[in-house]
């Protein structure tokens, strides 16, 4: 295996560079948002300096180049995601918009009183309630796969729970607050079993390992632009063209109509007919970016380096006196939670933030899973391909002046 | 003529053009001089659809060859149309749906041509090839 | 009155260099999106090199830092709107996204069958579709106001309309297509005689007039980042805060909420209720950037100079042989809607983009109101405080071009 | 003492610490120190919301002057807690209302009043207020 040249990668992202309270940055707090590469960064600026021309029905030059690297921006998603078709690919504004759209569109088309929505106990509050808002809207419910002390989903009960009555299964690809990685592909192969479909939540997951939606054979796959090394306001919803086109739209506006009266409107073809209004096109082009980015370095070798981080960091909070760990499956992403004992997380929090290392306390917007735990919060430390070893051992010296401090 | 040399025929027509704008009154004359369609074919069933421009365009059989007749509202895309039309019109299903369409790059006017453009001669281009199969099935059977 | 300084104006704007087909660029299409002024780009280049980290919730240096400067932005864009509260101003995807939340809670809480929404014949799709979808949801109607062939609201029509089944009234405050400034302040005093409020699509006015929300008194007020020299994927839901309190949260997510259970969840308070998700804090803070860049050119001096352009090309453009305008209502902002005798606007649209002129043609997202004049569609000029007089004689020569080859 | 001279008194007391790491211990002293609320105050409806560390504030009357007692479940935030106590405790209403809070600036911990913090100290402190607005409008009657 070749080296993976994490000092040149690290080149690449310009705030890696920062000081905080005079210490270098170690930023751990990937799983909220990740950097952005400085190709990202130029071709946003690039757009917002020499081309910037709204897309779509247009005739002039700048416009008719807008809509199209926007388009290209679409092929490269389809590419990185290994969708089928072009139409899949719907551009949002996150992962929290995508998942409101099914949970909306697929509602108002399939629930029914009595239906159930099945998810995990491990979901962000972003896959949770829109589903709670959909079955209140439908009357129906919303049942919940219990996981392991580890934090893994509990096979067994999952398929006793997959019923006549379930109408959709909505689950995490990877746990923001314990990194499970979840069998999405074999849960997808037990609910397609009794014809259910699945959507799947990558927020977590896209930006570490390779997916591939034929593969996967998901119906649908949401994630966000920011935290795949991409800007803010833009997602990705995938759809299998079959269900995409089988669901009302979900948003009205310009852009996602064929025709309007006031008596009857009909609705533009996909992937258009769910994204209404002026999409974030130069988003959509920077996520695209992004994912190049990382494309050329490769997700295998991403993969592999961050499965590296991972086993020295687990190895290092493992010894940790006092230290306890939540979310321990063999199968995870470089993301640790953990409380020390006696020791508040916000406590811990504010001491590692004057050491310069930006790690999150809290909830981690799974308020239900720590309800599973009986816990108040964890601290989280996120890593991904441009964190370092080095990085790890300050992140245990400052952990070491948190319990000297405090414990 | 084949398609192929029909192409290589419009190319050196447009070879002896200036810049855009004699192009474009080349384009505006050949617009004028395509007859309008039937009326019976200037109906939505024959329009093709998302675009600003409208394109009708319609498909016989005569013999082995398809006859194409098209037309559009606005000039310069119906100029464009007559000679798409030009170059596919009585050729057999097998011909047109082999050929490379690569005549509009090379007389200048790609961007008329790009997917992004609203006056759907993509479509018409696609809708072309559909007849086509269309129509190469039929001949099967 | 001081002389605009046109020419130091446009310095600010990169784009405006360009040129297109070998000739400099005339950028008509403002009603499409706008241009940014290098604040802005700086804004948000500065932010990805060296500031980004994921807002709200947090205890690190960076985080507290990127949310100060996101709820500085909030206090901006109420500033600059003359809002009452911080909490009334909402950050959304844009004006078509702020526009569905509006008619989503709102149908949901308040339409029931028989009631009636009342729109304009000059409505963008944007405000027409959401309350299509929500009227059909709720077995309510649509109304539709019409106007006169100037293109003005017919006042006494509306006043028939307003009746005991209206439950609201959205309206754009600037016609899109036609340029026209609609009385909305007289249309919401009407409308609150009767105790309905009022949602106004300000997307084409923010950038040319300045607004009030405690003057108009309208209960809901609607832009786009990006028609307001900011960046994408960002727009304003402004919501009196006694109706958005009322209204139930439009999309679930991260920072909405208050607490989750899988039995209940209870919201956050406002703004934050209706900001589901990550939210687009780099577009906010680059679209506050760009509310800041106006306001120290001044709206006033904005709106001065813009009038001049306008009647400078409405002159010309009347004297034009052939020429059809559509909008000729005293009180509008420099959009011209047009069609030349026999020549088919996307035949214009082409020969002007050959001249470097980016206009836009066809229905502008309002069918319905070119079925109302019978057409298929216009050409478009929208035209901002960078153009210049000189810019309009070249559209008028590109004008003479098109006439001379077709008509 | 005024609030004015205990908030000088803090300023001089920090004053001798060192760089942050000092401050904190201080802090953690005086957090430790700050014997737990009444446990029938330890209670949601004593709590202030909307942070991740969590503040339950109570306050009384005694005579003219409010009495508050405080607690956390994070040891830093509870310390931060104590000081703003000593600072608002036996004051009457208006001397509380009158005060100018300046004194965590001056000691350098600012960013924790930053209304960014989840911390709920900034909340704390404006139901300080709310306290006293109340107490105040009641000795009014
Ligand atoms: C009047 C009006 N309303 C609403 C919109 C929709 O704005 P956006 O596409 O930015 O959501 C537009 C812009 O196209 C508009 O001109
Ligand atoms: C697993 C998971 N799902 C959904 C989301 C929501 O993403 P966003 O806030 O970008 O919409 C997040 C991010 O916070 C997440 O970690």
């Amino acid at each position: 295996m070749e080296i993976f040249p994490v000092e040149r990668i690290r080149e690449d992202f310009p705030i890696l560079k920062q000081h905080v309270y005079g210490k270098p940055l170690v930023y751990f707090d990937n799983g909220a948002t990740t950097q952005k590469p400085v190709r990202v960064i130029e071709t946003i600026n690039r757009i917002h300096r020499e081309q910037n021309a709204s897309i779509h029905r247009s005739v002039n030059w700048m416009s008719d180049h807008m809509t199209q690297l926007y388009e290209d921006a679409r092929k490269t998603i389809r590419a990185f995601i290994g969708a089928g078709k072009i139409s899949e690919i719907i551009f949002t504004a996150g992962a929290t918009a995508s998942i409101n759209a099914v949970a909306f569109s697929f509602g108002e088309t399939f629930l029914e009183p009595g239906d159930e929505v099945l998810i995990s106990t491990m979901e962000h509050h972003s896959n949770i309630v829109p589903w709670q808002l959909a079955c209140e809207r439908r009357g129906a419910r919303l049942k919940v796969i219990p996981i392991t002390d580890a934090g893994t989903i509990e096979m067994d009960a999952y398929r006793n729970l997959l019923g006549d009555k379930t109408r959709i299964v909505a689950v995490t690809h990877v746990s923001n607050t314990l990194g499970t990685i979840n069998p999405v592909k074999e849960m997808i192969r037990l609910a397609h079993e009794r014809d259910i479909p699945v959507l799947v939540d990558g927020a977590q997951a896209i930006q570490h390992t390779a997916v591939n939606m034929v593969d996967l054979d998901c119906d649908f796959y949401v994630f966000s632009g920011h935290k795949v090394y991409g800007p803010t306001g833009i997602g990705i919803l995938y759809g299998k063209e079959q269900w995409l086109e089988r669901l009302p739209p979900y948003q009205g506006g310009g852009d996602m109509i064929d025709r309007v009266t006031f008596e009857k409107t009909t609705f533009n073809e996909l992937p258009f007919k769910f994204e209404a209004g002026t999409s974030n096109y130069i988003g959509a082009i920077g996520m695209a970016e992004a994912v190049a980015y990382i494309s050329e370095i490769g997700m295998q070798a991403i993969h592999e380096y961050e499965t590296g981080l991972r086993d020295y960091a687990a190895g290092l909070l493992s010894a940790f006196p006092g230290l306890s760990q939540y979310g321990t499956a063999p199968d995870k992403t470089a993301i640790f939670s953990f409380v020390l004992n006696n020791v508040h997380p916000f406590d811990t929090g504010m001491i590692l933030d004057k050491f310069g290392i930006a790690v999150r306390t809290g909830t981690h917007c799974t308020m239900p899973l720590m309800n599973r735990f009986r816990i108040e919060g964890t601290v989280r430390a996120s890593l991904c391909f441009y964190n370092t070893h080095q990085e790890i051992d300050r992140l245990m010296e400052g952990l070491q002046t948190v319990t000297d401090m405090l414990a | 003529m084949t398609i192929e040399a029909i192409q290589q025929e419009i190319i050196e027509e447009f070879a002896g053009l200036g810049e855009w704008m004699e192009r474009y009154n080349y384009l505006i004359d050949l617009g004028k001089d395509l007859p309008a369609i039937d009326p019976a074919f200037r109906k939505d069933e024959y329009l093709i659809r998302g675009c600003q421009s409208r394109v009708w365009l319609n498909a016989d059989l005569e013999g082995d060859r398809i006859v194409f007749t098209a037309d559009s509202d606005a000039i310069i895309t119906k100029g464009l149309a007559a000679l798409i039309i030009r170059v596919f019109t009585n050729h057999t299903p097998a011909e047109i749906l082999a050929a490379n369409l690569d005549f509009i790059d090379k007389i200048g006017l790609k961007e008329h041509l790009s997917p992004t453009r609203s006056n759907g001669l993509v479509a018409m281009i696609r809708q072309i090839r559909y007849y086509a199969m269309a129509y190469k099935a039929k001949m099967k059977n």
